[in-house]
């Protein structure tokens, strides 16, 4: 799979400032790990044809992805295009041209924050940030997920508990999250849980809501 | 599927600088749309004559499209507001005869206005197909409609008889010569 | 070789001459073939009424597909005649013409139009073809009724008017003076020259503005046939092609155009001692003062009074020190609107396009930021003439070490202008060029495709890479102020993904230059009402075809030059200019129009004496004679809309090619087939 | 437009973090004479996190919220729902959208409604305090009710991302307006800046640095925010949003060690600085959960004695 090669960065690097830092300091010192180029080359047995249409279907207006112009207005205005394995624009190419593997592995869905920037911004009207959600719903039932990035697992933390109780609660969804990520979090962030606390802004109850029979019946039927 | 989907038949008159110019841009821009629509070429929609909607629904047509140019940019500067007074008249007369409202659409559409063209002619096939086949009873001297060919046993009460209709298509004295 | 496809053997002939009528199935190629079963279509017109023959063939536009017709004609099969093709509006005339070429009335023909309403727009090969039978049907109904009509025709007057005075309009001028033609040029600014008078220099070439267009300006006003109003608008136009009469509006300089001698010691005497006020001609970078001249070479060079800034019209009192250092008393402050109204064959439309807003995208900071220029304000600081004498500088006189070009501001943008505008790349790499040359700034490029078609165009585009411009793929996301590193500070941050290395990149510059698009004028509606030809919604006006007819319009007689009808560099609008004079002179030099022949008239006999039509008719073309008490239509007045018709309670007013008859007839075979 | 009763909608962080911009929203509503009444039993909007799983079941949590909104009031006039976390706000009005549209799923949505007996007619509203205050309320009640006009006092306005993305109901999603003219009304001056509407990077979804995705992307957007407003001389940044404050406010410390620049500025909420001039007491507006309120001596001191609060 080309997935390997293209995204041979993936996870361990997301968090890089590429696109701020100014280009004199460079890599701050580290050192650079060489590693053995793999062939790049797309061949079209590699590809998924119906990957864009795919897409298309799955958000409202999405057909409207074979209008991009490939600008880069979605990559600039996005906050956080620098911290993204592939580029909006590109992920959008990507999808275009079929490459479905490398587009549902990428973490660029996964480090948007849907700030629909670029939804707002194109000059194509593509609904950008929409198909980023799709990107991850598929990528989630395909499980191509990154496994240990916080993002997909506090989806699921998030969804698991609202399913259950139909309200969320701040303190336990990070309690969930550094459980499974990072406990090492649980230390360095307890100076500002005991704050929230002192403050009185650290829900601890955990809040529920009474009719949570109904939320499931609907959450069933709507997807009956 | 046993029962063969009900294809309505759509006369629509078009005035010749927008509507049907429109008409043609979407053939150009090939956008495809339901084949119901049987255009007529008019100079301008002033000359819709309110015997033509009527003789239009007497010979079977299922509803009837008029498409002029938007309020202001009528070639012959009035013609289609002349169009919208016959329409509304037409309108009045049309539900006293029980002819359903949405059988009978006035459109301004421009020249630029291809999309348009395929909207309207697409929605007003859906909407006709959704009234079902005008319940008019022909005399003699118009053949069955469709190859369906309808029997006229289907027809039932309270559809309209063409002698009602008789007295306005006669109003001034002119059945096709 | 004529090989029809099929035929059916000729009915016999009634003796009194009834109709005998012959049905033509163009296959368009596979245009119609493709989609519509033609023989289909040729078979069920062979068993209408009336049908004699029927036949298909490849190609019915083409001269053997013509001949087809005519020889049936000739040989007494026929005696009128159903083409079923494509639209009317394409060639209708073509078909009348050899119906007539083949001995019958040009007006015992009826077209079907099978292809733009049929098989162009019929997803379903089963359905196309049975509406082409309905409208096929339709068509020979008809034409059974159709009457004999002599073709009608009218004079051309000789002269023309152009409207609008860019390069276009003055061009237009010329090729139809030289022609001999008089030729009535409007402007409605007080000086002709366009925006083109205002660039520097024009690409490819880098020849300058004023030096190609001057000329053609001088040109314009010394002409014996030309007579050139300026500061004047199109207020009216009645009439048709070879007959308009135009109403012109001549706005008050407040300074007699044929005392003044453009001296301009008037504007030094002014009691203001300085500009106050803003320079239109300089996109507001300089200030005049109330009287001006736009530019040195104005043509007319005559100077102008602004009303609203004028000390002695606000207030009445000013020693009008202009009044006394005019030596000739041009001066008239009691000069008003004036009304000129000329008869003419033919109008050409150059009334050209404007620039888009550019503080529409706020997100350029243009407005906001004093060093977000247009493109347009560039070409002003870069003319000799301009308000820097030509140099490029910032606002507070510095001059910028980096530059930024943003390329389609307000195209190719659904929320803006969805079109490219045509020229921006090309005048961009001539900024960049420009500025470059001038500053030896660092120019940055950021364009989202580059499109250099035209002569010289990518050769251009070569030696601008050749120079060091940067060029940047990606557009613009915004301009901003805000600092994110220390070399940021104190410029203007232009933020861009450079789309071939795939980063988002962040690039300080002193000064932003918008490449604004091309738009259709503001008021492009009203002129297009004005005159009786349509426009796209966004309101470019029609050509009669894209391919075929791109200087004619819809309505006779009216025709386009320059970027009017769309985006369009200087080299294209003069073509356009000269073709748009082209057609304006074979039309008057024809020496006649053929007149629509659906004009209305009243059956005597029926008219019971309403007056309905009367007042219905838009043109007065229907007269009441109150002593016989019948109405009776003015042919050569009538417009044949058939208003008059539509409400006629008697049934007395028809129209020729449209009677009730004729479209009941139509009504009834649309309906009854199969 | 006196003793209207709007139905309010808190979201899951009015019950932590949020719980300021509720208390302040409470507060300053009552004194302006507009009324909020919880509804009743409302459940999770589904944030950004449930449409990334299934966009269906996200619009048919904002719909029970619609649908028990309906509910609650009786017909037939339009029921406006007042979401304050902008999260929830985009989350409802999409899903208010995508029911009002005639669509396949609108179908399915309301037959889904229909099997918990609840139903969407189309009366619901999503509503935004923000624009309620400008819209309904309006300006010329809030500046009368003014009794301490925060004369002097510098405002950066900070929208965040969804007030006005994708939805630009009552203002500009490119150069957003509202709360400035609040600010004005109150006496403050509003400071323009051009990161005003730009992602602060502390959605609970991306990752603040509490929840650790991505700790250095958010820490270089939020200082940028800071920086620039401080660089434009604001004395305080008011949101609207319980994860912008929280995110722009909890971590100034570890910015200020990250990039070697000091950094205090004050973070509040909207509707705390207008309960300010209001002559609201502190307390009710919760200004002592907030970590670096202060307001500069310009302010002229009212009968509590001062405005100065820190927590």
């Amino acid at each position: 799979m080309p997935v390997e090669s293209v995204l041979a960065t993936r996870d361990h690097e997301v968090d890089r400032p590429s696109g701020r830092s100014s280009p004199r300091s460079g890599n701050h010192g580290k050192r650079t790990r060489w590693r053995p180029v793999k062939d790049q080359s797309k061949f079209e047995a590699q590809l998924d044809p119906g990957f864009a249409a795919e897409i298309a279907a799955e958000v409202e207006g999405g057909e409207l992805l074979h209008q991009c112009i490939q600008c880069g207005t979605c990559s600039s205005v996005c906050p956080l295009s620098a911290y993204m394995d592939l580029t909006p624009r590109r992920l959008i190419a990507m999808t275009r041209a079929g490459a479905r593997d490398d587009v549902l592995h990428s973490m660029t869905p996964w480090v948007c924050a849907s700030c629909y920037a670029c939804t707002v911004e194109c000059p194509k009207r593509v609904p950008i940030t929409e198909i980023m959600h799709a990107l991850r719903r598929i990528s989630l039932r395909e499980r191509t997920y990154p496994r240990r990035f916080t993002t997909p697992v506090m989806t699921k933390a998030f969804v698991d508990m609202i399913h259950d109780r139909g309200r969320s609660t701040e303190s336990w969804i990070s309690l969930k999250l550094y459980l499974r990520t990072n406990p090492a979090l649980l230390v360095k962030n307890a100076g500002i849980a005991g704050r929230l606390f002192r403050q009185g802004r650290l829900g601890i109850t955990r809040a529920r809501i009474r009719w949570r029979d109904d939320l499931r019946t609907l959450l069933e039927a709507v997807s009956a | 599927m046993s029962e063969p989907r009900f294809e309505p038949r759509i006369v629509a008159f078009f005035c010749t600088w927008c509507t049907y110019t429109a008409a043609d841009l979407a053939g150009i821009s090939r956008m495809q749309y339901a084949p119901n629509v049987r255009a007529i070429r008019l100079m301008c929609s002033g000359r819709v004559d309110p015997q033509f909607v009527l003789a239009a629904f007497r010979d079977g047509a299922d509803g009837v499209l008029i498409g002029g140019c938007h309020p202001g940019d009528c070639h012959y500067q009035q013609g289609n507001y002349n169009a919208l007074r016959r329409f509304e008249l037409l309108r009045l007369m049309l539900s006293d005869f029980g002819i359903e409202e949405g059988r009978l659409r006035l459109e301004w559409i421009s020249a630029a206005e291809g999309d348009k063209v395929q909207r309207v002619c697409n929605e007003m096939t859906e909407q006709v197909r959704a009234l079902g086949p005008l319940r008019l009873v022909r005399g003699p001297r118009r053949r069955p409609r469709g190859t369906s060919g309808q029997a006229e046993a289907e027809r039932g009460p309270g559809a309209v008889e063409e002698a009602e209709l008789a007295p306005v298509l006669e109003m001034g004295g002119r059945e096709a010569r | 070789m004529l090989e029809p496809e099929s035929t059916r053997p000729p009915a016999p002939i009634s003796s009194n001459g009834g109709p005998k009528i012959g049905v033509y199935v163009c296959h368009c190629g596979l245009n119609i073939a493709g989609k519509v079963d033609v023989k289909a279509v040729v078979e069920f017109a062979a068993s209408l009424p009336h049908v004699t023959v029927a036949r298909d063939y490849k190609f019915m536009c083409s001269d053997p597909g013509q001949e087809l017709i005519q020889q049936d004609l000739r040989d007494g099969l026929v005696n009128r005649v159903v083409v079923a093709s494509c639209s009317p509006l394409m060639h209708e005339t073509t078909f009348r013409r050899a119906t007539a070429a083949g001995g019958e009335s040009p007006s015992h023909f009826q077209m079907a139009s099978i292809r733009e309403h049929v098989s162009w727009v019929t997803a379903d090969g089963d359905e196309a073809t049975e509406k082409a039978k309905a409208l096929v049907a339709g068509a020979v109904r008809r034409v059974a009724l159709h009457e004999v009509l002599e073709p009608r025709q009218s004079p051309v007057r000789p002269d023309v008017m152009v409207v609008g005075g860019g390069i276009a309009g003055i061009h237009a001028a010329l090729t139809l003076a030289d022609a001999g033609k008089h030729v009535y040029l409007v402007e409605r600014e007080t000086t002709i020259g366009g925006h083109m008078a205002k660039f520097d220099k024009t690409f490819p070439t880098l020849d300058c503005a004023a030096c190609i267009l001057t000329p053609k300006m001088s040109a314009v006003r010394a002409h014996p046939n030309i007579t050139l109003w300026t500061f004047s608008d199109v207020v009216s136009v009645e009439g048709f092609a070879g007959d308009f009469r135009v109403r012109v509006r001549h706005r008050p300089r407040y300074v007699r155009e044929d005392l003044c001698t453009g001296c301009l010691a008037c504007i030094d005497a002014c009691v203001h001692k300085h500009g106050k006020f803003d320079d239109e001609w300089n996109e507001g970078l300089s200030k005049r003062k109330p009287i001006y001249i736009p530019f040195p070479q104005a043509t007319p060079p005559v100077v102008v009074v602004d009303r609203d800034a004028c000390i002695w019209f606000k207030t009445g009192k000013c020693p009008r020190t202009c009044v006394d250092a005019c030596e000739r008393d041009a001066f008239d402050f009691e000069q008003t609107e004036t009304y000129d109204e000329v008869e003419v064959g033919a109008i050409v439309l150059a009334t050209g396009y404007r620039t888009f807003e550019a503080s529409k995208m706020p997100e350029y900071g243009y407005g906001l930021y004093p060093n977000v220029y247009t493109s347009l304000e560039v070409e002003r600081l870069l003319n000799a003439a301009g308000p820097t004498n030509g140099e490029i500088v910032l606002r507070d006189g510095s001059r910028p070490r980096t530059v930024g070009i943003i390329h389609c501001v307000g195209s190719r943008d659904a929320k803006h202008n969805p079109w490219c505008s045509k020229v921006c790349c090309m005048y961009s790499l001539k900024l960049a060029h420009m500025v470059k040359e001038r500053t030896g700034a660092e120019v940055y490029n950021f364009y989202i495709d580059m499109r250099t078609p035209g002569k010289g165009y990518e050769e251009f585009y070569d030696r601008i890479l050749k120079e060091g411009v940067h060029m940047v793929r990606g557009r613009v996301a915004g301009v901003t102020d805000e600092a994110a590193s220390p070399e940021e500070e104190g410029h203007l941050v232009i933020r861009a993904e450079d789309t071939l290395i795939g980063s988002v990149r962040r690039i300080p510059v002193d000064m932003v230059i918008l490449a604004v698009g091309i738009e259709p004028q503001p008021d492009a509606q009203e002129v297009r009402r004005l005159f009786n030809i349509s426009c796209g919604s966004e309101g470019f006006f029609t050509e009669r075809h894209p391919k075929l007819a791109p200087v004619s319009t819809f309505t006779d007689g009216i025709f386009l030059a320059g970027a009017c009808q769309g985006p369009k560099d200087i080299p294209d609008s003069v073509a356009q200019a000269g073709a748009a004079a082209a057609e304006a002179l074979a039309m008057i030099d024809r020496g006649h129009v053929t007149l629509e022949a659906s004009t209305a008239f009243i059956d005597e006999a029926a008219c019971s004496g309403c007056k309905t039509c009367v007042g219905l008719c838009p043109f007065g073309a229907i007269t009441f004679d109150d002593e016989r008490r019948k109405a009776s239509v003015n042919e050569v007045v009538c417009k044949g809309c058939g208003i008059c018709v539509g409400a006629c309670p008697s049934g007395a007013a028809q129209q020729h090619l449209f009677t009730d008859a004729q479209i009941l007839s139509e009504i009834e075979g649309v309906l009854e087939y199969v | 437009m006196m003793a209207t009763t709007y139905t309010y909608y808190p979201g899951c962080s009015a019950g932590g973090v949020g719980r300021a911009f509720t208390e302040s929203l409470y507060a300053v509503f009552e004194r302006l004479g507009a009324g909020l009444e919880e509804l009743e039993d409302w459940n999770c909007c589904g944030a950004t996190a449930w449409p990334s799983v299934d966009q269906r079941q996200a619009y048919a949590l904002s719909a029970r919220n619609l649908a028990l909104a309906e509910d609650r009031v009786p017909g037939p006039g339009p029921v406006d729902l007042v979401a304050s976390c902008t999260g929830c706000y985009r989350a409802l009005l999409k899903a208010q959208k995508a029911l009002e549209a005639a669509t396949p799923t609108s179908v399915r949505l309301r037959d889904a409604l229909a099997a918990i007996g609840l139903e969407f007619t189309g009366r619901a509203r999503v509503r935004h305090p923000v624009d309620i205050l400008l819209n309904e309320i309006g300006l010329d009640r809030i500046r009368e009710a003014v009794v301490r006009p925060l004369t002097g006092v510098r405002v950066a306005s900070y929208y965040g991302c969804q007030l006005v993305r994708p939805f630009a109901t009552f203002d500009d999603s490119r150069n957003p307006t509202s709360m400035d003219r609040l600010v004005e009304a109150v006496g403050a001056e509003p400071v323009d800046w051009p990161l005003k509407a730009r992602c602060c990077g502390g959605s609970c979804y991306c990752g603040g640095p509490v929840i650790g995705a991505m700790p250095e992307a958010t820490m270089q957007l939020s200082y940028a925010l800071l920086r620039e407003a401080s660089k434009r001389g604001a004395d305080v940044v008011v949101t609207i949003c319980p994860l912008c404050e929280f995110n722009l406010e909890g971590f100034q410390d570890r910015m200020a060690k990250r990039f070697g620049h000091p950094l205090d500025m004050p973070i509040g909420f909207i509707t705390q600085l207008i309960g300010l001039a209001l002559g609201i007491d502190e307390r009710a507006l919760g200004i002592h959960r907030l970590l670096h309120w202060r307001l500069p001596e310009r302010v002229p001191a009212g009968e509590e004695g001062g405005v100065h609060a820190r927590a």
